[in-house]
C-alpha cells in the first residue's frame, strides 16, 4: 500500500533522513520506533507531503506521490495525525471535526462520519461546542484522531499519540487505535513509547539517526535486546 | 502607450538638451509638483505656460529664436526642487524659471536661483519672505496680504456681513498665515470672529468641527485652506443644516470645489488673482484658448502671465544666450523696472521686493440657467 | 573631453542631497540592518535634528558647528528616550510603534507655534556645503565600520541573529538595543541638521511617513546589514530620479514596480548578503 | 562531599495549568558531569530555562555558588558563570565561526565605545587577545579550518561543536548542554563524548547535560537525574539508573494490557 | 448641547464603522500570513474610484455600484497577492521583504490611478439619501461585518481560514490548500475595503488617489488597537478609533486628530501589546 524507497530529506543543511526504506501493507499496523531526533516525525511529514524529500520515491496505492502537495495526498486517503496533536485551539470541537472532512463535499456523509466519530469518542460529543484549546491532553488526542477519521483515511499516520499523556490515557488511546484498525484502516504509527506501540503492531521498524536499523515482526522486536539498547544505550 | 512614446522622445531631446540652446532656441524652465497630492497646481501652471509658449512661438518667438519650455516634476519634495533648480542653472542653462507654485518649495529654490543670478517667477507662492531680499526672485501672484483685507472690507460694505467663523487648516502654511491676515483685518475693520475651528489638510471628516459651530450666530465662514477640504466642509455644513457661505482665498479656486460640493458651494466667496468671468478681451481670449487644455484657472493664468513676463523682459534685454550671466542680469533688470503689465491675471507691477501689486478679483460661486456653475465677478 | 559638468552646482546639489541621505540611511542600517529592529519612523529623528539645529541657528544665532552638534545630540537623546519604552516590543509591534511615534512628532511640530507650526522655519543659514557633507559621510562610514567590528557592534549583530542566544551569551540586549537606536537616531538627526542648513527652509511636511519609507527603501534596495549596500542603495535611489526626469509621469509607477521585483528576485538587496528576519 | 556548584530547591514551573516542572530538587557538584534524561515533554529544557533565567520559577529557588538566581537577568547569570547550548542550535547563523566565539567573550571584555571606534592601543591589545583565545578554542574543537565560515553553513555536527565552544568562551564554570548529540552520527557522537570528557578534565568545568543518546549519557555521566511528567523520578549513577524499573517504564512504556 | 453630543457620537460611529471595515482586511491578512499589507489602503481607494466610474457610466444605483466595486476590488486584492506576495512566500523570504513589496504595490496603485484619472479630487455622486446617510452607512457596515462573521464561523472555508492562521502545516494535513485560503482571505478583505471605499466616497462626497494612505494607516491602527489578527478586535478597534477621533476633535482640538490615533496606538502597544482582543505568543527556547 505504502512504499518508501531510499528517502532522503533535509532541513536546510541538515540531512534528517538518510535513505529510509519501508513499506506498509493493507490492513496492517506498522510502527516506527526510535529515540528523540532519530527522524520519526520527519519520516511521517515526508510521507504526508509537508516536507519534500531530496531523493527517493514514495508510492501510495501504486501512485508515485513523491512530489505531490499535502492536500492532494490527503484526498487520496493518506491522513496524518500530527505530533503534539495540533488541535486548532480557537476552533470548537465541532469545527475541528468539520475541518477533518474538508475535502468531503457531501454533507450527509460528513454528518454520518461525525456520528461515527462521536460513537468512538463519546467524550467529544459532550464537548462538541467547546474550544479545542480548552480540552485536556487526552481529549485533544481523541479529537486529533477523530478529526483524521473524518477524512475517511485509507492509511492513518499517527505521530507519537502517547506524547505527554498519562499512562492510563495512553492505554485507552492505543486500544482505540486497535479498534480503528479492525474496521479496515491501515495504520502507521510512530512512537517513542516502544513497548506500547509494538504490543499492538504487526510489524516494526527501528529508526536511528535517520536510518532504519532494524525491521522485524513486532512481537520479536518487543523482546529484542537491540531495541532496549537503542533506547537506554545497553 | 502613445504618451510613453512621446515622453521618451521628449526625454532624448531633453537629455541632449544641454546643447540645444545654441541652435536658435531660448529655454525657460518650469518646475512644480506634477505628481503627488499637490499635482493639480503644478499641472495647471504648466498648461498655462505651455499655451503662452505656443502663442509666442507662433508669433515668431523671442529675438528671432524659438522659446522652449522644459518642465520637471518636483513631487512637492524640497530636496528634489533644489536638484531641479540646479539642473536648470547648470545643465539646461535656461533664461528663467517659472517656479514652484507652492511657497514651501519656493523658499528653497529662491535663494539658489538668486545666487546663480537666474530670474525666477513663482506663479503661486504667497507666503511672507519668499521673494524678499532676493532681487532675482519675483512672483506674479496676488498676495493674501493685499487680497484678504480688500475682500473682507468689500463684503462688509456690500453684503453687510459682520460676524464670521474662522476655520484654519493647521498643517497648511498658506492657511495659517492667511488666517492671521484675516484676524488682523477683522480687528482693523471692526468685524467679529465669533468662533474658530481647526482642520487639517487631508482630512475627510469635518463632522466634529461643523457640529461644534452649529449653534453659533454668524454671517459667513472664513475658510483659509484649500479647495479639497473646503468642498467636503461645505457638504458637511449643508448636511448639518448650516447655510452660511464660506469665504476664502485662491486656495479654493478650482472647479473641483463645485464639482464636489455641487449646490453646497453656491454663494461661496473667493478672492483670487484671476477670474474667467472678467470682461477684458484678453482674459476672454485666454479662457477660450485654454478650453482644449483643461480649462483656465488662476494657476494656468499665472503660468501664462509668467511666460509673457519673461518673454517681454527677454525682448527688452535683447537676450540671445542665457548661459551668459550678463544677459540674465538684463532680464532681471527688465522685470524689476517693468511698467504696468497687463496680464490675464490682472494688471500688475512688481514692487521693489519682486511682489506683484495687484487687485483681487472677488467672486461668488453661482449657477447659470443651464445648471452650469461659474464664478460671478463681484468687483469689476 | 569636457568633464567640468561633473563639478557644476547641479551635480554638487544632487551629490550633497545624496550624501545627507547616506548619513541617515547608515543610521537606519544600524537600527534595522545590524540590530534587526524594524523602524518605520526614522524621519522623525531627522526632523528633531533639523528643527533643533534650525532653532539654534535662527533664533539664537548659534554658530553652525554648535547647531550641528546640538541637533545631532538632541536627536540621539530623543532616540534614547523613545527607545526605552518601545524597544521592549518586538517585530511588527515595534515597527508600528515607531511609525506611530514618527507621526506624533510630526503632528506636534505641526501644532507648535514656537517652531513655526505648518509654516516651519525659514531663513536658516545655508551653512551646509558639499565638503561638510563629505566629511560627515566619511565620519559616518568610519564610525559604523569601526562600531560593527568592535565588541559592541558584535553584541548588536548577535541580537539580530538570535536575541535569546545573545542574551545567553552575556549580552545585555535591552541596553544594546537602546544604544543602537540612540546612535541610529543621532545619525538621522545629523542628516536632519545638514538638511535644514542646506535647504534653508523646513516644515513638517518634509518629515512624514513617506520619508521614513523612502529611507527604508534605500536601505533595503542596497542591502540591509551592509554599509556598502546602504551607501549604494541610497546613491541609486537619490540619483535615479535625476536620470528619469524625462519620464516624470511614470517615475513613481516604476519605483513601485522596482520595489516589488527587487523583493521577489533579490530580497537581500543589490549588495546585501544578509537576511534580516524582521 | 564535593562542593555544590548549583542547587535547585523545590523548583516548580507552571504554565497556566501545565506543571512543566513539579517540585524538583537536586544539586550539581563542582567538576562533575551530570545528565538529565527523560522522555519527550518531561520538563528537561524547562529546567534549563529556569536555571539560565529565561523563566522565573513559579516556586522554589535556584542557587549558583551559593547565590540565589531567581531574579537575576539571563545575561547577568551568564556573567556569573553559567553558559548553555540549545536544543535547536541557536548560533549567530550569518556570522563567522570566529565571531560567534568572540561575541561570547563580550562580558569579559572592557573596551568602551570610544576606544573601539578609535582603536586605542588598549583596544587593539584586547582584540588581539580575544582572537588568539578564540582561535585556541576553535582549535580545541577542531574547528580552526572553519573559522571564517558563516556558522549557518557548517555541517550539523560542527554547528553543535561550535555552540559548545561558544558557551565555553563565556568562561563559564558550569556548562549546560541541551542535547549536544542530537542529529549527530555515531562517529560524531563518539567524538563529542571525548570532547566533553576533555573539557571537564582539561578545563575543570562542571557539565550538566540533557541528552537522549543513552550511549553518550551512560558513557560519560558521573550521575544521572531522570524526569518524567515534570517530576524527578530517579537520581543515581548510570548503573543504578539502567536498572531502575521506573526509568525503564518511563522510557519504554508499558505494554497495552488486555489488548 | 445634548443633540450636538448625540450628533458627534453618530459622526464617530459612522467613521468608526468604516474604519472597522478596512481594519478587518488588515487583521485578516495579518492573521493568516503575518503581513502588514500596506497596499490595503490603496485597495480601499481603488474601490472608491471604481464606484465613481460605475456611477458615472451606469447610473447612481447604490446597490449596483457597491456590488461591482466589491467584486472588482476583491479580484484586484487576489491579483495583488498572487503577483506581489505569493512569490515571496514561496521563497520563504524575510517578513520585511513582503512589507517592502506591499509598499511597492501601494505606490504603484496610487500612482496608476493618478495616471489614469489625474491627481485631482473627484466629486462623488450622491448614492444614498442625505437625511439617513449616516444610519445607512452604519447599517451597511454592520451588515457586511455580520456577513464576514458568518463566513468565518459558519462556512468551511471560514473555518479553514482560522485553521491556516493557527498553523499552515496542520491545515494542509486536513487537505486544505493554504494558497486557496489565503487568496480567499485577500478576496474577502479587499471586498470589505472596496465597500468601505464606496461608503467613504458616498459619505464625504469626494475621493482622491492618495486617500488610501492616511485612512489605511488609521484603519491599521484600529486593527492593532483591537488586537491584530482578531476579527472582533478589528470591529471594536475601528469603532473606538472613530469615536475617540471625532470626540477628540470636538472637545479637544482638531489639530491633533492624527496624534490622537497614533497616541492611542502607542499607549496600547506599551500597556498591552497584543491589543484588546489579541493573544500572546511566546517564543520557544
Amino acid at each position: 500500500m505504502l512504499k518508501l524507497k531510499s528517502i532522503h530529506t533535509k532541513y536546510g543543511n541538515i540531512e534528517a533522513l538518510k535513505g529510509i526504506d519501508l513499506n506498509v501493507k493493507e490492513g496492517e499496523i506498522v510502527t516506527i520506533i526510535g529515540g528523540n531526533g532519530a527522524g520519526k516525525t520527519t519520516t511521517l511529514n515526508t510521507i504526508s507531503g509537508i516536507l519534500k524529500p531530496v531523493a527517493g520515491e514514495i508510492h501510495f496505492l501504486n501512485k508515485d506521490i513523491t512530489q505531490w502537495k499535502a492536500d492532494k495526498i490527503v484526498a487520496e486517503g493518506l491522513i496524518q495525525v500530527p505530533e503534539g496533536r495540533q488541535v486548532f485551539p480557537n476552533l470548537t470541537v465541532y469545527e475541528n471535526l468539520i475541518l477533518g472532512a474538508y475535502l468531503q463535499k457531501d454533507k450527509i456523509k460528513v454528518s454520518k462520519k461525525m456520528e461515527y466519530v462521536f460513537d468512538i469518542f463519546p467524550r467529544l460529543k459532550e464537548r462538541e461546542k467547546q474550544l479545542g484549546g480548552t480540552l485536556s491532553g487526552g481529549e485533544q488526542q481523541m479529537l486529533a484522531i477523530g478529526r483524521a477519521l473524518m477524512a475517511e483515511p485509507v492509511l492513518l499516520l499517527l505521530d507519537e499519540p502517547s506524547l505527554g499523556l498519562a499512562p492510563i490515557v495512553v492505554q485507552n488511546i492505543f486500544k482505540i487505535i486497535q479498534d480503528i484498525n479492525k474496521t479496515g484502516t491501515t495504520i502507521l504509527i510512530v512512537e517513542q513509547n516502544a513497548h506500547m506501540a509494538l504490543s499492538i503492531a504487526n510489524r516494526g521498524y527501528v529508526i536511528e539517526t535517520g536510518k532504519i536499523v532494524l525491521e522485524d515482526d513486532a512481537k520479536k522486536l518487543l523482546t529484542n535486546d537491540e531495541v532496549r539498547k537503542a533506547y537506554l544505550g545497553g | 502607450m502613445r504618451k510613453l512614446l512621446v515622453s521618451s522622445i521628449v526625454a532624448t531631446t531633453v537629455a541632449l538638451g544641454g546643447i540645444a540652446f545654441a541652435a536658435g532656441e531660448l529655454s525657460l524652465g518650469i518646475q512644480g509638483p506634477e505628481t503627488g497630492n499637490l499635482a493639480t497646481y503644478g499641472q495647471k501652471t504648466l498648461a498655462g505656460a505651455k499655451l503662452a509658449i505656443d502663442e509666442i512661438n507662433a508669433a515668431g518667438g523671442v529675438n528671432g529664436k524659438t522659446l522652449k519650455l522644459i518642465n520637471y516634476d518636483s513631487r512637492g519634495d524640497k530636496a528634489e526642487s533644489a536638484n531641479i533648480i540646479q539642473r536648470f542653472i547648470n545643465k539646461d542653462k535656461v533664461c528663467g524659471v517659472i517656479g514652484e507654485p507652492t511657497s514651501g518649495a519656493t523658499f528653497v529654490i529662491g535663494p539658489i536661483a538668486n545666487k546663480a543670478k537666474l530670474p525666477l517667477i513663482s506663479a503661486g507662492a504667497t507666503a511672507d519672505g519668499v521673494v524678499e531680499k532676493k532681487p532675482y526672485v519675483f512672483r506674479d501672484t496676488l498676495l493674501d496680504a493685499d487680497g484678504a483685507p480688500a475682500t473682507l472690507k468689500f463684503l462688509m460694505d456690500s453684503k453687510k456681513w459682520k460676524n464670521f467663523v474662522l476655520i484654519t487648516s493647521v498643517n497648511n502654511d498658506y492657511s495659517v498665515s492667511m488666517s492671521k491676515i484675516f484676524t488682523n483685518a477683522a480687528k482693523k475693520f471692526g468685524a467679529n470672529i465669533v468662533g474658530e475651528q481647526k482642520v487639517s489638510d487631508g482630512d475627510k471628516d469635518f463632522s466634529a468641527q461643523v457640529t461644534s459651530i452649529k449653534n453659533l450666530k454668524f454671517d459667513a465662514i472664513i475658510y483659509t485652506g484649500y479647495y479639497p477640504e473646503a468642498s467636503l466642509l461645505l457638504l458637511e455644513l449643508r448636511k448639518q443644516g448650516i447655510n452660511a457661505p464660506i469665504i476664502g482665498g485662491d486656495g479654493l479656486l478650482s472647479p473641483d470645489l463645485w464639482k464636489v460640493a455641487k449646490d453646497a458651494a453656491l454663494g461661496s466667496i473667493i478672492f483670487a488673482g484671476f477670474s474667467p468671468e472678467a470682461k477684458a478681451k484678453k482674459i476672454q481670449e485666454f479662457v477660450e484658448k485654454m478650453k482644449s487644455r483643461g480649462e483656465a484657472d488662476m494657476f494656468s493664468a499665472q503660468g501664462y502671465d509668467a511666460v509673457y513676463l519673461f518673454a517681454d523682459a527677454m525682448k527688452k534685454a535683447k537676450v540671445t544666450d542665457c548661459a551668459d550671466v550678463k544677459q540674465r542680469e538684463g532680464i532681471q533688470k527688465a522685470l524689476a523696472t517693468m511698467p504696468e503689465f497687463d496680464g490675464v491675471s490682472g494688471k500688475m507691477k512688481f514692487d521693489k521686493e519682486g511682489n506683484a501689486i495687484k487687485k483681487p478679483f472677488i467672486q461668488e460661486v453661482a449657477k447659470r440657467a443651464n445648471g452650469e456653475y461659474y464664478l460671478k465677478l463681484l468687483n469689476e | 573631453m569636457d568633464l567640468s559638468f561633473l563639478f557644476n552646482d547641479y551635480v554638487m546639489q544632487v551629490t550633497t542631497n545624496t550624501g545627507i541621505n547616506i548619513i541617515m540611511v547608515l543610521g537606519l542600517n544600524l537600527i534595522t540592518g545590524v540590530t534587526g529592529q524594524l523602524s518605520l519612523g526614522h524621519a522623525a529623528f531627522m526632523s528633531i535634528g533639523a528643527y533643533s539645529s534650525a532653532i539654534l541657528s535662527t533664533s539664537l544665532g548659534a554658530p553652525f558647528i554648535v547647531s550641528l552638534v546640538t541637533g545631532t545630540l538632541t536627536g540621539a537623546i530623543f532616540g534614547a528616550i523613545l527607545g526605552i519604552p518601545i524597544l521592549r516590543l518586538r517585530g511588527d509591534y515595534l515597527a508600528i510603534s515607531t511609525l506611530g511615534f514618527g507621526e506624533i512628532i510630526r503632528v506636534i511640530l505641526l501644532n507648535t507655534d514656537l517652531v513655526g507650526g505648518a509654516l516651519g522655519i525659514y531663513n536658516i543659514p545655508d551653512s551646509t556645503n558639499i565638503y561638510i557633507v563629505f566629511i560627515a559621510v566619511a565620519f559616518a562610514i568610519f564610525f559604523m565600520y569601526r562600531l560593527e567590528k568592535s565588541r559592541h557592534g558584535m553584541a548588536i549583530k548577535s541580537i539580530r541573529e538570535d536575541e535569546i542566544a545573545s542574551e545567553m551569551m552575556g549580552i545585555n540586549i535591552a541596553r544594546y538595543k537602546i544604544i543602537s537606536f540612540t546612535i541610529g537616531s543621532g545619525f538621522a538627526a545629523l542628516g536632519g541638521t545638514l538638511y535644514a542648513h542646506f535647504m534653508t527652509y523646513i516644515n513638517p511636511v518634509d518629515f512624514g511617513f513617506m520619508k521614513s519609507i523612502e529611507q527604508l527603501c534605500m536601505l533595503v534596495l542596497g542591502g540591509m546589514g551592509s554599509i556598502f549596500g546602504a551607501v549604494a542603495g541610497t546613491i541609486v535611489l537619490s540619483t535615479i530620479p535625476e536620470f528619469l526626469r524625462f519620464a516624470s509621469e511614470y517615475r513613481m509607477l516604476t519605483y513601485g514596480i522596482v520595489l516589488i521585483l527587487m523583493m521577489i528576485f533579490r530580497p537581500q538587496g543589490l549588495f546585501g548578503k544578509i537576511k534580516v528576519n524582521v | 562531599m564535593a562542593n555544590n556548584i548549583l542547587e535547585l530547591k523545590n523548583i516548580s514551573m507552571h504554565f497556566g495549568g501545565l506543571k512543566a516542572v513539579d517540585n524538583v530538587s537536586f544539586n550539581i557538584n563542582e567538576g562533575e558531569i551530570l545528565s538529565l534524561i527523560g522522555p519527550n515533554g518531561a520538563g528537561k529544557t524547562t529546567a534549563f530555562n529556569v536555571i539560565t533565567g529565561v523563566y522565573i520559577p513559579t516556586l522554589g529557588e535556584v542557587y549558583f555558588k551559593g547565590q540565589k538566581l531567581n531574579d537575576i537577568k539571563p545575561y547577568k547569570i551568564t556573567e556569573m558563570g553559567i553558559a548553555r547550548t540549545f536544543q535547536n542550535i541557536r548560533l549567530f547563523g550569518q556570522l563567522s565561526a570566529l565571531d560567534n566565539i568572540i561575541i561570547a567573550m563580550h562580558s569579559r571584555r572592557k573596551s568602551n565605545m570610544i576606544q573601539s571606534i578609535f582603536r586605542t592601543i588598549k583596544y587593539k591589545a584586547e582584540e588581539k587577545y580575544c582572537i588568539e583565545k578564540a582561535d585556541e578554542l576553535l582549535n580545541y574543537m577542531d574547528l580552526l579550518g572553519d573559522r571564517n565560515e558563516q556558522a549557518q553553513n557548517l555541517p550539523y555536527g560542527k554547528q553543535r561543536k561550535l555552540e559548545i565552544a561558544r558557551a565555553m568562551a563565556t568562561e563559564a564554570d558550569l556548562l549546560l548542554l541541551d542535547e549536544p548529540a542530537a542529529g549527530m552520527n555515531p562517529q560524531e557522537t563518539e567524538e563529542l563524548m571525548e570532547i566533553i570528557k576533555n573539557i571537564r578534565k582539561d578545563l575543570k568545568k562542571t557539565i550538566f547535560l540533557i541528552e537522549h543518546d543513552m550511549k553518550l549519557v551512560m558513557g560519560i555521566s558521573d550521575r544521572i537525574v531522570v524526569f518524567d511528567y515534570g517530576q524527578l523520578i530517579a537520581e543515581g549513577t548510570p548503573e543504578e539508573i539502567k536498572k531502575n524499573p521506573r526509568v525503564i517504564e518511563a522510557y519504554l512504556g508499558k505494554e497495552v494490557t488486555n489488548a | 448641547m445634548l443633540s450636538s453630543l448625540f450628533q458627534q457620537f453618530l459622526n464617530g460611529i459612522t467613521v468608526g464603522s468604516i474604519y472597522s471595515l478596512v481594519a478587518l482586511g488588515y487583521t485578516m491578512v495579518y492573521g493568516i500570513i503575518k503581513l502588514i499589507n500596506f497596499a490595503h489602503g490603496d485597495i480601499f481607494m481603488v474601490g472608491a474610484f471604481i464606484g465613481l466610474i460605475i456611477s458615472i457610466k451606469m447610473g447612481t444605483n447604490f446597490t449596483l455600484v457597491i456590488f461591482i466595486a466589491i467584486v472588482l476590488t476583491s479580484f484586484i486584492g487576489v491579483l495583488v497577492e498572487k503577483i506581489a506576495y505569493k512569490p515571496l512566500r514561496n521563497r520563504n523570504s524575510a517578513r520585511i521583504s513582503a512589507l517592502i513589496s506591499a509598499i511597492g504595490v501601494s505606490i504603484f496603485i496610487s500612482n496608476l490611478v493618478v495616471l489614469i484619472n489625474g491627481p485631482q479630487n473627484e466629486s462623488y455622486p450622491q448614492l444614498l439619501p442625505n437625511n439617513i446617510l449616516q444610519i445607512l452607512i452604519i447599517l451597511i457596515s454592520i451588515g457586511l461585518m455580520y456577513g464576514l462573521y458568518y463566513i468565518v464561523h459558519n462556512t468551511k472555508v471560514g473555518i479553514a481560514m482560522r485553521a491556516v492562521s493557527f498553523n499552515v502545516n496542520t491545515a494542509r494535513l486536513m487537505g486544505i490548500n493554504p494558497d486557496m485560503v489565503i487568496s480567499f482571505t485577500f478576496a474577502i478583505g479587499s471586498l470589505l475595503a472596496g465597500a468601505a471605499g464606496v461608503l467613504v466616497g458616498t459619505y464625504y462626497r469626494a475621493v482622491d488617489p492618495f486617500m488610501g494612505m492616511m485612512f489605511g494607516l488609521k484603519a491599521f491602527v484600529a486593527a492593532v488597537l483591537g488586537g491584530i489578527g482578531s476579527i472582533p478586535g478589528a470591529m471594536v478597534g475601528g469603532l473606538i478609533l472613530g469615536l475617540t477621533e471625532v470626540l477628540g476633535v470636538a472637545f479637544v482640538s482638531s489639530s491633533f486628530r492624527d496624534a490622537i490615533a497614533f497616541g492611542i496606538l502607542i499607549i496600547i502597544l506599551i500597556v498591552k501589546p497584543t491589543g484588546l482582543f489579541g493573544k500572546k505568543t511566546k517564543e520557544k527556547v
